[in-house]
């Protein structure tokens, strides 16, 4: 009830190829998060599996069922769309009950339900408004809140907390993780949130440019990167990449993430110079010039005073670095 | 929107432009409405100036009141054109669901053969009409012409709804599917809610013929019990002496009906309802 | 049970009569026969009725144009015979004329009433600048050059937006003192003459001269705006037919006098144009025949003939038993009969029978003419020529 | 987003149930009749009975010096009375849609409501109000020219072959401007506020917003009203008729293919209705704006463009 | 050239009011961002300061200019809508050009601004493409730029990175800083992210409920919040608060952040067991359950293994607490 199984599936817009052969198996019950750059097609994807969009080949199985000809109200799903589509004409509390309506469940299970969703999502004082006079972050949970009542087997997420504060962001991430657990549901989460990916996702799905490039838990993508592109793409600020030559190591690139690089004011590997210092409060960047590792980003726990054109020694943990072949690949 | 974003010039200029078009609409209606009040004479002695004392008579009224019974004249039209408007707008709009909705074989020849209905005049084919009529017991029966108007309404109302149809989003539409909604439910609680501007114009558009037409009526309707107020006020043209005063007033009274469902349509042309629904 | 006989018509202007005179004298006499009139729009009368008919939903009586459109509907089998009908004996051969096959063998229609063209004047006026009621062309010219020379009144009330205005009022008006009624209208009917014989392009140009003394803007004048503007008193003559008569009569507010189409030379023998314009006829398919028949003989019969010339002025009984009327105008008109010789309007019979419509386009000529827009010849040219292109009168 | 997407299913018979109910009552009481009618072109009359005729009739319209004389008139005058409505009717529509559409602006329904009003109007009324304004006699139009000094332009307008047509055309003008009115002032409704919006802030205002934004979005609709008057305008008949006659005086200057038709299948006056006739002419106008439908069906409907709010 | 005055603005949506009095001064080139809870009236803010909304009562002034009745065209500003609002019929290029043809650019200039906008977005696949065929981190560039091709002297984001992944964001985040200070112009900035918050702003206005809470520079709101609710919201996970009573404290309630407490296995100042760990790669969030304290977030840089169970010591940084009073202001 819920695992879903995608066969190499493709999807071309007229001449432009958006999906170029995904193959994934997700069990019943995961978790999986798709990130990805923007444009890759994780919107794509999720409308495929929908049955919203055809693919141009391939399959999708749900529960073991090739679902190619069954219309998306019978998939068993619900959505939410990167782009929102509530209903314009209804208010928020019809714009969440409608579907269990057309289900015909009983009145009272329905306001049940509308009710658990709407101040899970602090939607309470919304219920009799339009989506015309909801702000961003409001319609977004309405949104939100219209996919979870129907309590599916399968969820499908589009970046479904892109407009909310850090707090309230928190807050639905911890009700969504809590909605999985009890329903036991499958869902499908499309995020650029590091941390929501992170602290979510059984499985992480880094797509690129159509592609797979890599699919594991969260830390085995964080620990052991399969190649360039994931180790850039996770984690923020990104992997620093200094080329393999300059540091008279074999390998054509090497890695290191900004918050494994030390740094000390008198000694360290690498000597350079402090361009730039953002102070994110709980941390510090720093973005050095060094003279072997060219421009690099060390990420530095607390608050760390450092005037721009400072000297300042970098030392990477050897025991992090990452090793890149000229394919990309990590070598091990 | 903001008051700023409309300049006073620009707003001095609109209502002008406005004021001088509704002078040069109304213009002619004011001359029916003030003769309508004036004895014959008065009418054709000096037709701009308003009734006076002198020249002011009801006698237009009074005779349609007297000739006829035009309340139930009224009642009939409304019915005609209430029911056939309805049935109109439901199966229409269904119709242009379905040709702007789902792509099928054979769609765009449905969308040709829908609309022949426009291309000739549909009082070319009253004898068999009419023998379809008589066949089937209808002739005198307001559902005859409620069948009539209905078919002649609809390749308009499908021409012009679909064209509105195809603007309701897909990601709308799709939402709704992913909900569970029926192929029905979609279209009678999302996609018609949302061509609400486009049903008000097409259902005025339609109305407006079937009120004012005068041939059905006359031919399929004409009893006493069925007669519509246009075939009413007819019997005031005459052959050599037409009752221009009771034709002034039996039409300047059926005016006010088509006006107020004018008025009730035009309030589904309200700004803003579809905004907000996608990012 | 009471049998209910509907009658279909184009007089709208006579539903009051109807209702309040004929209708009651009718079902007074027979009772259990109720009769019903149900007029339409002259405009719509002839394709609502052919429509009904075809499809089988007229009613059981049908009032008959003169001439070529009922015909057509006896011969599509619209019309019943009614040659055997009691009451048809109290009418002339050219009173049912109008509704005869062309070989005479089957009468469809009980005739009711013609009209009669000539001019009605207004005699308040003609006394105030002393103008003689005038007999011949000449004296007509004289009088509406001394009108218009006075300015008060325009001369002549015509207009020729409605055509028909022009080609009733005007052509066929005057026409007949030109082709001599009868005699010239069957020797074009024979092929003998021609539209562009002298005789009949003359009545065309003195029309052409009738220009000047009709109102400013004459030619977006229509049919009401001449009766008004004569009734309303701002017109001196008005080329009239005697269906005006009841109109006037209530409307106008001055003394009225009529005359007859003035003649070229003092002593001419006159013709007027005394056309048979109305009858009724029965449908086949009417389930209450019986009682329709029982209505048509009535109709036939002096006692309608009296009624409805009287509540009609202007509408001439065409019964042979003579029809005492009230009306001093309608007494006028009808007092031509006397001196002048009938004939009826010199397109309706056969000639109008296919396309292009004798009829209808001398309307269009006879418009075009008084505005100036074609010469009387030219225009009398293209008539005979649209006429040579179907007609072709057995020699 | 701007196509829609397609879900093949096994199906569909709901496809079925949307169409069924339209199709037959438009089908049993529109096309039947309508068909039933046009084929009578094929044939002609004979005495009382039909006889097939092949195309004659339609080489009697064409060939036939009198009929084609009429016909190439109707046609020319139709086409005449199309163009006066491109040019006139839809530009002031479109201008009255774009000023009523304007947020805040104030009395806008009363406008509308004004506007619209003589949509409303019977024919019979019309004719009426604008023969008595028209008329020589009563003065109401030399009136008001003479108010503002015009006097001397005054002519008989209905009453002159040259001026006829194109008054009367004006007229329907006047009396049709708010069918465009109200569905540009539809299609304007559903431009969402937000991209007016974001035209104000980019300094796109007044004319240009106009033209580059809201043009664009109601081209659609703006293409609708012009098959819709080309289909109306051909279809012509009531107005001329009530205004003018069957004859469509002055000598035939405001005939269209309506008034020439109706004269050739109804008859008129002591011309018998020709039924024959008739059908071959309401045939060769069914081509006509059959012809005009499909260019625009399958020719400038497919090209433009569709946008989704 | 630039500079803001907002006096008083009050906004109502019929009985809704959505500000309440709101007061704030941007000095010319300043770059001021604006932080809030969803559904707080930043947008409804940003509208009045466009011009697109009326307030209900107060004054907007640009430059000294009291602009209530300047149309938005006129008061030389650039907005980017949370709802991008995008032009659908014209192409990516043509939305970014179309302002510039009105204002009568001359073409040359037109192209090289646009094209600097694409490239700076990676927007130049696309810009033959109209918005429908666009994926929704690319229309919320395309709106990016076609603001900033306009290089006003006032701009207006609304949450204009929610969309985009995180490589891009800080990407873009580093650009929309370069056409900063290339361009002396003043932002106005609405996000939800906080690293764009602190690394951004000169000056950060935390706005709650219709009111403004505080302003300051970014660390400085860290370090001295006003009050609790700007203390609460500034810093993710969010700061820890603990009943002043339980510690036995005079304060109502003593505030901690996550990243001031360090954890022991041994010793410490609150004993508690772990009852989640967040492993987000570079650092970890413990949530820790404290006889003492309550329920306690803490943040630990670099990966900390616990088991949900363990029993552990917090000790939070005494130089870090804050202390509120009962009205949620700090107490000095
Ligand atoms: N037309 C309206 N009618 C009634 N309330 C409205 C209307 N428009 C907005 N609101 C309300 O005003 C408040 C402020 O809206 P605004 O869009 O400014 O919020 P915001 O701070 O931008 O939120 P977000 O971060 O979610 O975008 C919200 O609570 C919203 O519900
Ligand atoms: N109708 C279309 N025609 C052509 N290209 C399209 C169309 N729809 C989407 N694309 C392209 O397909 C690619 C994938 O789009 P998709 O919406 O799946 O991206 P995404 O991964 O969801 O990106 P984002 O994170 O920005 O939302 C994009 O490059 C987009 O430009
Ligand atoms: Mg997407
Ligand atoms: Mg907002």
């Amino acid at each position: 009830m819920g695992s879903l199984k995608i066969e190499n599936i493709k999807k071309s817009f007229g001449s432009v190829d958006v999906l170029k052969g995904i193959d994934l198996d997700v069990t019943d019950g995961e978790f999986v998060v798709f990130v990805g750059p923007s444009g890759c097609g994780k919107s794509t994807l999720l409308r495929i599996i929908a049955g919203l969009e055809d693919s141009t080949s391939g399959k999708v199985l749900i529960d073991g069922d090739n679902v190619g000809n069954v219309p998306p109200a019978k998939r068993g799903i619900a959505m939410v769309f990167q782009t929102y589509a509530l209903y314009p004409h209804l208010t928020v509390k019809n714009n969440m009950s409608l579907g269990l309506k057309q289900a015909g469940e009983p009145a009272d299970e329905i306001a049940r339900r509308v009710g658990i969703a709407s101040s899970m999502l602090s939607l309470e004082p919304y219920l009799e408004r339009r989506p015309a006079e909801l702000s961003g972050g409001q319609r977004q949970r309405v949104a939100i809140g219209r996919a979870v009542v129907r309590e599916p087997k399968l969820f499908l997420f589009d970046e479904p907390l892109s407009n909310l504060d850090a707090a309230l962001r928190v807050n639905t991430r911890l009700e969504i993780a809590q909605l999985h657990r009890r329903l036991a549901a499958t869902m499908i989460y499309v995020t650029h949130d590091q941390v929501e990916a992170m602290t979510l996702a059984d499985k992480i799905v880094v797509l690129n440019n159509g592609q797979i490039e890599q699919v594991g838990a969260p830390m085995e993508l964080y620990n052991s990167p399969a190649n360039e592109f994931v180790a850039g793409f996770i984690g923020s600020p990104k992997m620093n990449f200094i080329d393999g030559g300059r540091l008279g190591e074999a390998a054509k690139t090497i890695g290191v993430r900004p918050e494994h690089i030390t740094v000390d004011r008198n000694a360290g590997t690498w000597k350079g110079t402090v361009i730039h210092a953002e102070h994110l409060g709980a941390d510090t960047n720093l973005y050095i010039d060094t003279e072997k590792a060219g421009l690099l980003t060390v990420r530095i726990f607390g608050v760390y005073d450092a005037e721009p054109g400072a000297a300042i020694y970098a030392t990477p943990d050897p025991a992090r670095t990452y090793r890149f072949g000229a394919d990309g690949r990590v070598i091990r | 929107m903001s008051t700023a974003t409309s300049s006073l010039p620009r707003t001095i200029a609109a209502h002008a432009v406005l004021l001088a078009y509704t002078a040069i609409a109304l213009f002619p209606v004011v001359v029916i409405v003030v003769n309508s009040f004036k004895s014959r004479n008065a009418i054709f002695r000096s037709p701009l100036s308003p009734p006076t004392t002198e020249t002011f008579d009801l006698i237009g009224y009074t005779t349609v009141l007297r000739q006829g019974d035009f309340f139930l004249y009224f009642q009939n039209s409304f019915i005609v054109t209430v029911m056939s408007l309805f049935l109109v707008l439901l199966f229409g709009a269904m119709a242009s669901f379905a040709l702007s909705e789902y792509r099928f074989r054979g769609n765009s020849l449905m969308g040709l053969y829908l609309a022949l209905g426009i291309m000739i005049p549909i009082r070319l084919g009253t004898v068999a009409i009419l023998q379809l009529m008589v066949a089937s017991g209808l002739v005198n029966t307001l559902t005859a012409l409620i069948l009539v108007y209905t078919a002649q309404g609809l390749p308009l109302a499908v021409f012009i709804l679909s064209e509105f149809m195809k603007q309701v989003s897909d990601d709308l539409k799709n939402a709704g599917r992913i909900d569970g909604l029926s192929e029905y439910r979609i279209f009678f609680r999302l996609v018609l809610p949302l061509v609400r501007p486009a049903m008000a114009t097409v259902a005025v558009f339609t109305m407006i013929p079937i009120w004012n037409d005068l041939w059905f009526p006359l031919i399929l309707a004409p009893s006493e019990a069925t007669k519509t107020v246009t075939l009413g006020a007819q019997l005031f043209i005459g052959q050599y002496v037409t009752n221009w005063n009771a034709v002034l007033a039996a039409l300047s009274l059926a005016i006010l009906p088509v006006l107020i469902l004018y008025l009730i349509f035009s309030r589904q042309l309200i700004r803003g309802i579809t905004s907000g629904a996608v990012k | 049970q009471d049998k209910t006989i509907t009658i279909e018509s184009w007089r709208n202007d006579d539903l009051a009569i109807w209702q309040e005179k004929l209708i009651p004298a009718f079902e007074a006499k027979n009772p259990g026969i109720k009769v019903v009139f149900a007029p339409s729009a002259p405009t719509e009368y002839n394709a609502a009725l052919n429509a009904k008919l075809d499809a089988g939903s007229a009613g059981d009586l049908i009032t008959c144009r003169p001439f070529d459109a009922s015909l057509e509907l006896y011969n599509k089998g619209h019309l019943a015979n009614l040659a055997d009908l009691p009451g048809m004996e109290n009418f002339s051969d050219v009173a049912k004329s109008a509704w005869t096959t062309d070989d005479g063998s089957a009468d469809f229609c009980v005739p009711m009433a013609s009209v009669i063209h000539g001019f009605i004047y207004n005699a308040d006026a003609f006394q105030q600048l002393g103008i003689a009621v005038p007999a011949t062309e000449a004296e007509f010219f004289a009088a509406l050059d001394k009108i218009k020379a006075d300015g008060t009144y325009i001369p002549l009330a015509m207009g020729t937006k409605d055509l028909w205005e022009a080609a009733t009022m005007g052509y066929q008006n005057i026409g007949p003192n030109y082709w001599k009624g009868e005699e010239g209208r069957l020797a074009l009917i024979k092929g003998e003459q021609k539209l562009t014989d002298p005789a009949w392009v003359e009545p065309f140009a003195t029309l052409a001269k009738w220009k000047d003394y009709l109102g400013d803007g004459f030619e977006a004048q229509s049919y009401p705006d001449s009766q008004n503007l004569f009734t309303l008193g701002r017109a001196a003559i008005y080329p009239a037919g005697s269906w005006e008569i009841s109109v006037f009569n209530t409307q106008a507010q001055f003394k009225m006098g009529a005359f007859p189409p003035p003649v070229k030379n003092a002593g001419d023998e006159c013709y007027i144009s005394d056309h048979n314009d109305i009858a009724i006829g029965l449908n086949p398919k009417s389930p209450n025949a019986d009682a329709a028949k029982t209505f048509l003989s009535w109709v036939a019969s002096p006692e309608f003939a009296t009624i409805y010339a009287n509540a009609l002025p202007g509408f001439f009984s065409l019964s042979s038993t003579p029809v005492k009327m009230e009306d001093p105008l309608a007494q006028e008109f009808v007092s031509w009969r006397d001196k002048c010789k009938s004939t009826i309007r010199s397109t309706y019979q056969i000639l109008s029978r296919s396309t292009p419509n004798l009829e209808n386009e001398t309307w269009v000529k006879s418009a075009n003419v008084i505005n100036g827009t074609e010469t009387p010849e030219a225009a009398a040219k293209v008539l005979q020529d649209g006429l040579d292109s179907w007609y072709k009168p057995a020699k | 987003m701007a196509e829609s997407t397609e879900i093949r299913r096994p199906m569909r018979w709901h496809i079925a149930v949307f169409l069924a109910p339209a199709v037959l009552v438009y089908t049993a009481v529109m096309i039947v009749p309508l068909f039933g009618t046009l084929q009578l072109s094929l044939f002609s009359a004979e005495g009382q009975t039909r006889v097939f005729a092949g195309l004659d009739n339609f080489r009697t319209l064409f060939f036939d010096p009198r009929w084609a004389a009429s016909f190439w008139n109707a046609l020319w005058n139709n086409t005449w009375f199309f163009i006066i409505h491109m040019l006139v009717q839809n530009p002031i529509g479109v201008v009255l849609a774009a000023l009523l559409s304007s947020p805040r602006l104030h009395f806008s329904a009363f406008y509308r409501t004004a506007i619209f009003i003589p949509t409303i109007l019977s024919f019979v009324i019309v004719g009426f109000a604008w023969k008595l304004i028209l008329s020589p006699l009563w003065g109401v139009a030399p009136n008001l020219l003479d108010l503002v000094g015009l006097k001397s332009l005054f002519t008989p307008w209905l009453g002159k072959e040259e001026y006829a047509l194109t008054t009367l055309g004006l007229i329907s003008v006047w009396q049709f401007v708010g069918i465009p009115m109200m569905l540009i002032y539809a299609a304007l409704l559903s431009i969402p506020d937000e991209v007016i919006e974001a035209a104000e802030c980019d300094g796109i205002t007044g004319m240009a917003q106009f033209w580059k934004i809201k043009l664009p979005l109601i081209l659609p609709s703006i293409g609708i009203i012009s098959i819709l008057t080309f289909v109306g305008n051909f279809n012509a008949f009531d107005l001329i008729y009530s205004a003018q006659g069957a004859l469509a005086g002055p000598n035939f200057s405001t005939d269209i293919l309506g008034t020439f038709l109706y004269r050739t299948f109804f008859g008129f006056q002591l011309q018998i209705g020709d039924p024959y006739m008739g059908s071959t002419i309401a045939s060769m106008m069914f081509f006509i704006i059959l012809a005009g439908v499909c260019l625009y069906l399958f020719a400038v409907q497919t090209r433009l463009r569709r946008y989704q709010f």
